[in-house]
């Protein structure tokens, strides 16, 4: 239907989107040049290391896209989108494990290594299927999208909110993560899955996959980001955040907001499981520890320090927070940790709108500050 | 078997074992100092029968050490246990055999073990250890134990007589037997028949394996059911039917204990999880403050505990109870700190203060990996909490948990009296209840913050001072219990003390019974989904805060 | 390592940046250290990192390999698998490295191996693992389980005439695989099922109070009884906390561990340990001028008179003088030369012995069982008569009994089957990738 | 409710089945009644017994002490409290029991708070467009455009409550008084039939109340208002009809002249305020 169209095309017509898919396309494509034409060595070029460390933090980025849409949004501090992550992870790394076929060790047509020195006799039902590419990408959606379907139903029609939703979000990818540790799981235990080969049929080992995953994931990104833009521009955006300031208010509307809710956390655990299934191929192996709740802590921090409530804040943080890590493991290895801990620290205390919020602080100076600079301007609202 | 040959002909003349053992201090005494014109005469038999001991191949080890006890020497007993708790080295190139004092770094401390004098310090290198092992130390332990039943001493003996249980061969029936017919108390008795029971229902006859059984019918001993179990599958169908009756009635008195045990192991679980949170449920409770760093306080007030008995060496246990005040004072003081440089500048943002809370936690970990060290710390349990207290052969409490779960208890009921009775815990009730309304009415909410969070994190320390006593003092320490404690807290309703007590002690005793039969990490999955599903039942947990405040 | 140059890499981490130029031959060899020195795994890897650089120290003192410096570049994966990867990639790409020395836990193996393959790197791994692999590109310095588990088991069977197994690990793939192998070991030496009792559980577990009371209940059955134990790390202490609490003694009933070293141990209260048992290649207190050396250096580099060594730390010191030995040999640092090199070529050991790599990038290696001390050492009381050549792929489990691994021509394969008489797929399909 | 009635209960059950809002009937004269209505917070009988009925298109107000269940009744009404007993009918075809706050809302109940509360993140022209009767499910509502008549809509009601000038301002810089107004006009947005106005003149000027006053009577006839308020004044320029609650339950009811003489209603409350 037409209208439905609006609210994914509007984003396009706001300066702010433009400006962003236009840094965006244009790092990718020059990353891109840069690797391709230039000779290796020359100063310019950049390895195919580099080439994956990015396409990495792109997909960080878009985890920290993900999280903003429900935390900015909506007001839900999920501390558990690392789950979400990590399960469409698992969903791409059954695909690319089955793609191995009789390569592996053992030269089993069917069951991946570590069910074969496990002595499984046969594949679980649950890895049925992923050796088709299609129902394989189809998971990498569902599968956190159910999952967060029918946590979220719980949560949100008994109006689990705040703290308490932080909290059970937590117990959740904890449980998971202890779920996916055991070895009768069926998932590789703590090595998880690893090892691949390829990817519908391109070698994961070359660098033009390489090169064609790190494109893949910039276009990703961007699609999120437009969708992520789409929603909170639309009314819906609006009423999430009615729902974040005023839940109460909000019912007495006549919006359901435990359905506004349950949309956007299922829109958002949707990206996050695509993110995750980018990112395995990319990294060579996907293990329970991305379950770990402190990484999906993580994640948030990195939201807050680029700007909680404004998209692209989301994406200037997770690059910069994962690009700091980078350096400092190789700087001052012994010392990281300090610098990682302090960052979170200064910028939740004396940065709460984080970097995006310095740059708003710049444009216009008169903002209000019990105004959200998250929220849109009525132009566009109505264009 | 062939072992305690050597046990017959010493034990006909019971007297010279007696004699042995018996020697008064003071005769020792003298005779040491007497030692060094012993010495002097060149043939002191003790150098013979080490060297012999050292040199002995495994074979020929049982017959050194019977010539050892045979030969009478007071200072056979020193020399056995040196060997037992692996003292005795030779050196390389004199090949004298000397008793390691200090066996740590690459210089030892010996001493001569005929005269006791100490020889100084010696590289390892030119040291060459005397050989034991398990099986030998069993041997041993058998053979002193034996050596021990003549004691006075009614603990010596009855620890000796537990050590029989299971050890008893044909040698030492005969010297048992009569032992039995002076008077012994009760429990020495007791296990004494036992372990001849055990030893009768192997090798006895007929007759005497079926007394064996109605001896072993009423024993919880693992040993005795052990035995019951091989004749249980013995060739004789009789005798086998009787032992399995005996099996069936002892397996019924185990079902008790058995439920008693898991019990107490959910109680023991139940209150760790309780001492981890409590101070969580103050912070979080009642400052709304989610205190992501409270694993690293309980981690701080462990490396207290730690840094104790670094400064008081040998004193284990004085070290440990200096370290509850202690260990409180220092998690109380960093936790201020925190208040003061992160906290107060997050009023009113409870989920930011998660979030800089959470980098606090990342920096004092990597504090303590620096300063300290990324190795686990070693704590020593104190004689008085190791062990465990003997209820029957198949119940036993282990101390160290029985005195969490006190401590865990005092504590609670400690923090119930200052929030009940005290001016703080006044003022605190009313902060939470509506800040503006107490602050109106003149109370320092500020100051009311401060002594809040400090008390949190103190109790904080207090648990992590309980912890070290359980599991490694490290740097994760912390990151191992931040989840559950928020689970607890969460579970039990935030705000409410007595929640949290019941949230705790239920999940851990919820958690043991699952164990068993799903396993420990299915067990643990199964609490965190219950937890979920539970919230979803009551929003606000066990005990929902009522009024205003809740609504927020 | 210089600050500046980091600085440089950092940057060209996320911008588009500067590779370095190939080293000329007169430039120092670089050999890449992979260990994490933060988050769960610094425990255990720190100490493996400082010997690298130690052994490289000495190395350089000598005089270095046939005239070149070593100079080692060190990078932190924090304990972070895909980190591992991450970094291997920097070493061998980025810092062009000849050889790095690195990894603890298998998962941090297998995420770094598809990238040493595909970039053809060398690896030494220093620790005891699972087996069930070989890679053209890695050397297992460290015990498979034939190097360790199954003599273990012997020595229980036969010096302490152990009936009844207590199989006790943490729930990953090293324990699993252990104990896959030891329970088919054991019943294949006629141990009925109803012997054998197999337990798992998570990382860093503390409450052991109902698994202790079944091992003790396990073990009132009548027969001798023992617990070998692959429990990892963090666990073991309040593991043999509990032990020692609900009084069972080393004598009662054993505890083996394949996982608890003298760096362990000083991180816990030996009094309860006492007596209890661990297999290893190598001990601290090994009786040989070699070890004392080896101790007497390490002493000294730390400035720590309490500072241990410990397995790992000799798999390293072994790795090491094979990967200088293999150099010398080929006279080159390519890396296809040392691989040719390094096979068959043989260093003294710390035990007074000698290592030698095999065709299979396992090496040869004693086993010693020792008891636990009250000093934190152990006392050797059983070792092999001669050493042992590492099993890539156990007789024990169905999957790989048919498997053989032999990296020279022209077998070159790493998993070939004998009954078939094919290679895997894994090398051939390396060729290809290589090919591109 | 039973077991039973959730399952037959169509709108519970099958709700995106369910009719927006299906029509109110009020055939039968009042439009909302409430019989035997009882609360008790742990103890404390916050309404007792309370019977009450609004007429369609009727301006009632009610007064009460503090503690008289003023506010309670109006959680009652819109769904935000269930009772212990009684029932509460909007027309004689909804029970409001069954309903949650949305329904209740989109049947046409629109309720001011006692306290203010509008979106502050959101501008004043946002706060109205969200109030709007429109479809409120997911996917209408995310893909819902700003129509022309939508936006003369809001102007309008921008211009009746007098902040056309603070249109695209955030609603957190409004002064206490204009927050009040924006929040009436959410109100009117809704196009309810019924308004539960909680203390709409708090906080407001002279010349504020009087408009308020007027918007009030004038809303009177096309929609039931009820009003709760504490400014005597206030009530005297409104009131047709008032009710005196006290202590959970109707103490009197009538004009504002009859109440005021009321002997009891003097005792038990003006007498406090006097």
């Amino acid at each position: 239907m037409p209208t439905s169209q609006t609210w994914l095309l509007r984003p396009l017509q706001e300066r702010s989107t433009q400006i962003f898919l236009g840094v965006l396309f244009a790092a990718v494509a020059l990353v891109t040049l840069l690797h391709l034409i230039m000779p290796e060595g020359h100063a310019l070029h950049v390895s195919a290391y580099t080439v994956t460390l990015l396409g990495k933090y792109l997909c960080y980025a878009l985890l920290a896209v993900a999280v903003d849409l429900v935390w900015g949004y909506l007001g839900i501090l999920s501390l558990g989108h690392g789950a979400f992550f990590a399960i469409g992870g698992y969903a791409m790394g059954m695909y690319l494990m089955r793609q191995i076929g009789d390569r592996g060790v053992y030269g089993d047509p069917v069951l991946p290594d570590f069910m074969v020195f496990l002595n499984w006799d046969s594949l679980p039902w649950y890895w049925q299927g992923f050796d088709m590419a299609w129902f394989a990408f189809i998971m990498v959606l569902l599968a956190p999208g159910l999952l967060a379907l029918v946590f979220g139903f719980l949560a949100f029609r008994s109006r689990v909110t705040g703290v308490y939703l932080s909290i059970i979000t937590q117990a959740l990818t904890f449980a998971l993560m202890l779920a996916f540790f055991r070895n009768e799981m069926g998932f590789g235990g703590n090595n998880g899955l690893t090892d691949f080969r390829d990817i519908l049929g391109f070698n994961l080992r070359t660098d033009s996959t390489r090169l064609g995953l790190f494109i893949a994931t910039g276009i990703a990104l961007a699609i999120g980001y437009v969708i992520c833009r789409g929603i909170v521009t639309s009314k819906l955006g609006r009423v999430s955040v009615a729902c974040r300031d005023a839940e109460a208010r909000t019912r007495f509307l006549g919006y359901r907001v435990e359905r506004v809710q349950l949309f956007v956390f299922v829109v958002s655990a949707m990206l996050a499981g695509v993110a995750g299934a980018l990112y395995v191929p990319q990294v060579g192996i996907i293990n329970p520890s991305e379950f770990s709740p402190l990484f999906s802590i993580e994640v948030v921090v990195w939201v807050a320090l680029g700007g909680r409530a404004t998209l692209y804040g989301a994406v200037i943080g997770a690059i910069l927070v994962n690009y700091a890590k980078t350096v400092f493991t190789g700087v001052m290895p012994d010392a990281w940790l300090f610098a990682l801990g302090g960052l979170f620290v200064l910028v939740t205390v004396f940065l709460p709108k984080g970097i995006a919020g310095l740059l708003q602080k710049r444009q216009k100076p008169d903002e209000d500050s019990n105004a959200d600079p998250s929220k849109p301007k009525p132009q566009e609202a109505t264009a | 078997m062939g072992i305690f040959r050597w046990l017959t002909p010493l034990c006909l003349n019971a007297l010279c074992l007696k004699a042995l053992y018996l020697k008064p201090l003071g005769l020792v005494l003298l005779l040491v100092l007497s030692l060094p014109a012993h010495s002097q005469t060149e043939a002191d038999p003790g150098q013979a029968l080490l060297t012999n001991l050292a040199d002995a191949s495994s074979r020929e080890i049982d017959a050194a050490i019977e010539a050892i006890v045979d030969s009478g020497d007071p200072r056979a007993r020193d020399w056995l246990d040196a060997f037992g708790n692996n003292r005795l080295s030779r050196i390389k190139d004199t090949g004298q055999v000397v008793e390691v004092l200090r066996n740590v770094g690459r210089n030892w401390t010996i001493a001569d073990p005929l005269t006791g004098e100490n020889l100084g310090e010696m590289s390892r290198r030119e040291l060459d250890r005397v050989n034991i092992n398990n099986a030998i130390r069993g041997k041993l332990e058998g053979v002193l134990a034996m050596l021990d039943l003549y004691s006075d001493d009614p603990e010596v003996q009855e620890k000796a007589a537990e050590a029989m249980m299971g050890k008893v061969n044909a040698s030492v029936v005969k010297p048992l037997t009569k032992l039995l017919e002076r008077d012994l108390p009760g429990p020495v008795r007791n296990r004494i028949e036992e372990s001849v029971a055990i030893y009768q229902l192997e090798q006895g006859d007929a007759e005497a394996q079926a007394q064996a059984i109605t001896v072993l019918t009423g024993s919880l001993h693992s040993n005795a059911r052990a035995a019951l179990n091989n004749a249980a599958v013995g060739d004789d169908p009789a005798l086998a039917a009787r032992a399995q009756e005996a099996l069936v009635s002892i397996e019924q008195k185990l079902k008790m204990n058995r439920a008693a045990e898991t019990l107490y192991f959910g109680l023991s679980l139940g209150s760790v999880l309780v001492l981890a949170a409590i101070g969580l449920a103050i912070t979080f409770g009642v400052m709304g403050v989610i205190n992501m760093a409270h694993g690293e306080l309980i981690m701080l007030g462990a490396y207290t505990t730690w840094g104790m008995q670094q400064l008081l060496p040998g004193q284990p246990g004085l070290a440990l109870i200096l370290s509850i005040p202690a260990g409180f004072l220092v998690a109380a003081l960093a936790g201020i700190a925190i208040e003061r440089s992160v906290i107060q500048h997050l009023k009113g943002r409870p989920l930011e203060t998660l979030l800089a809370t959470f980098g606090v936690s990342l920096i004092l970990q990597q504090l303590v990996r620096t300063v300290i060290s990324p190795l686990n710390r070693s704590v020593t349990t104190p004689e008085w909490m190791s062990g465990s207290l003997v209820i029957n052969g198949a119940l036993s409490l282990t101390l160290n948990r029985m005195y969490v779960i006190g401590f865990a208890l005092v504590v609670f009921a400690g923090l119930m009296l200052i929030m009940r009775k005290t001016r703080l815990g006044l003022e605190v009730r009313a902060v939470t209840q509506n800040r503006a309304m107490a602050r109106s009415m003149g109370i320092r909410a500020t100051r009311v913050d401060i002594l809040t969070f400090g008390l949190g994190s103190g109790v904080a320390g207090l648990a992590g001072v309980a912890l070290s006593q359980i599991t490694n003092v490290g740097p994760n320490l912390g990151q191992n219990y931040i989840i559950d404690s928020f689970m607890v807290v969460v579970f039990g309703g935030v705000g409410n003390l007595w929640g949290t007590l019941l949230a705790g002690l239920s999940l851990g005793t919820i958690n043991q019974i699952l164990e068993p039969w799903a396993g420990s990490v299915l067990a643990k999955i199964m609490v965190l989904v219950l937890i979920i599903l539970f919230i979803q039942k009551r929003p606000k947990g066990l005990f929902p805060q009522k009024g205003r405040a809740a609504e927020g | 390592m210089s600050i500046k140059k980091h600085v440089k890499l950092g940057l060209s981490a996320l911008a588009l940046s500067v590779s370095f130029h190939a080293m000329a031959a007169e430039d120092p060899i670089k050999v890449g250290i992979l260990h994490s020195l933060s988050g769960t795994m610094a425990i255990s890897e720190t100490a493996l990192k400082d010997t690298m650089e130690m052994l490289i120290e000495q190395q350089n003192a000598k005089g270095g390999i046939d005239g070149r410096q070593l100079e080692a570049v060190v990078v932190d994966p924090a304990s972070n698998w895909p980190l591992f990867a991450e970094k291997a990639r920097e070493l061998l790409e980025k810092e062009k490295v000849d050889v790095i020395f690195g990894n603890w836990t298998s998962v941090s193996r297998k995420s770094v191996l598809p990238v040493v393959e595909e970039l053809n790197g060398l690896l030494f791994y220093p620790v005891q693992y699972e087996g069930e692999e070989s890679s053209e590109n890695v050397f297992y310095t460290g015990a498979a389980p034939n190097q360790q588990a199954i003599p273990a088991v012997d020595y229980l069977k036969n010096e302490l005439g152990v009936e009844r197994w207590v199989l006790a690990g943490t729930d990953y793939v090293y324990p699993r695989t252990t104990n896959k192998i030891l329970e088919t070991y054991l019943k294949d030496m006629g141990v009925a099922e109803g012997d054998i009792m197999i337990n798992y559980t998570p990382f860093g577990y503390s409450d052991w109070q109902s698994i202790v009371s079944d091992i003790k209940k396990f073990g009132s059955a009548g027969k001798k009884t023992a617990v070998v134990s692959t429990i990892n790390g963090d666990a073991n202490v309040p593991f043999y906390r509990e032990l020692g609490n609900q009084g069972i003694a080393s004598s009662d009933i054993p505890v083996v561990a394949f996982s608890v070293g003298e760096q362990e141990l000083a991180g816990i209260d030996t009094g309860p340990l006492v007596g209890h048992l661990a297999a290893w290649n190598y001990f601290m207190s090994v009786d040989s001028d070699a070890n004392y050396d080896f101790i007497d250096a390490w002493i000294d580099y730390k400035g720590d008179e309490k500072a241990v060594t410990n397995d790992p730390m000799e798999a390293h010191y072994i790795g090491f003088n094979m990967y200088v030995e293999a150099v010398e040999k080929a006279g080159t640092t390519d890396v296809d030369a040392v691989k040719d090199a390094i096979i068959g070529v043989s260093v003294p050991n710390l035990t007074g012995g000698y290592a030698t790599m095999m065709p299979n990038h396992h090496i040869t290696k004693p086993v010693l069982i020792g008891e636990i001390q009250d000093n934190g050492q152990f006392s050797v009381v059983w070792e092999t008569s001669s050493t042992v050549a590492g099993d890539a792929w156990s007789d024990f489990l169905p999957g790989s009994r048919d498997l053989i691994s032999d990296w020279r021509a022209p077998l070159k394969c790493g998993n070939f089957n004998v009954k078939s008489g094919t290679c895997g797929a894994s090398a051939g399909e390396q060729a290809l990738a290589d090919a591109e | 409710m039973s077991m039973f009635e959730q399952l037959t209960n169509r709108e519970r059950v099958f709700e995106f089945l369910a009719p927006e809002a299906s029509p109110v009937d009020v055939r039968h004269g009042p439009i909302l009644y409430l019989e035997d209505v009882n609360v008790s917070f742990d103890g404390f009988k916050a309404i007792n017994n309370l019977n009450l009925t609004i007429d369609d298109g009727e301006l009632r107000c009610i007064i009460g002490p503090n503690g008289a269940g003023k506010t309670t009744m109006m959680d009652i009404i819109t769904g935000k409290t269930r009772p212990d007993t009684g029932s509460v009918w909007f027309g004689s075809r909804h029970n409001l029991l069954t309903k949650s706050e949305p329904d209740i809302a989109s049947l046409g109940i629109g309720r001011k708070f006692q306290k203010p509360t509008v979106f502050e993140a959101l501008t004043v022209f946002e706060n109205l467009e969200l109030a709007m009767a429109t479809d409120k499910r997911i996917l209408p509502t995310l893909t819902a455009i700003m129509k022309p008549e939508f936006r003369d809509r809001i102007d309008e009601v921008l211009e009746m409550i007098g902040l056309k000038q603070l249109r695209d301002k955030p609603a957190g810089i409004l002064s206490h008084g204009q927050k009040q107004w924006l929040e009436i006009g959410m109100l009117l947005m809704q196009k309810p039939r019924l308004l539960l106005v909680d203390e709409p003149v708090a906080g407001m000027t002279e010349q504020e109340m009087e408009r308020t006053a007027e918007l009030l009577t004038s809303l009177a006839g096309k929609q039931s208002v009820v009003v709760v308020e504490h400014d005597m004044g206030f009530v005297r320029s409104i009131a047709r009809q008032v009710t005196v609650l006290h202590q959970g339950s109707v103490l009197a009811e009538g004009t504002m002249d009859q109440v005021s003489n009321d002997p009891e209603v003097i005792k038990v409350y003006l007498g406090e305020e006097a």
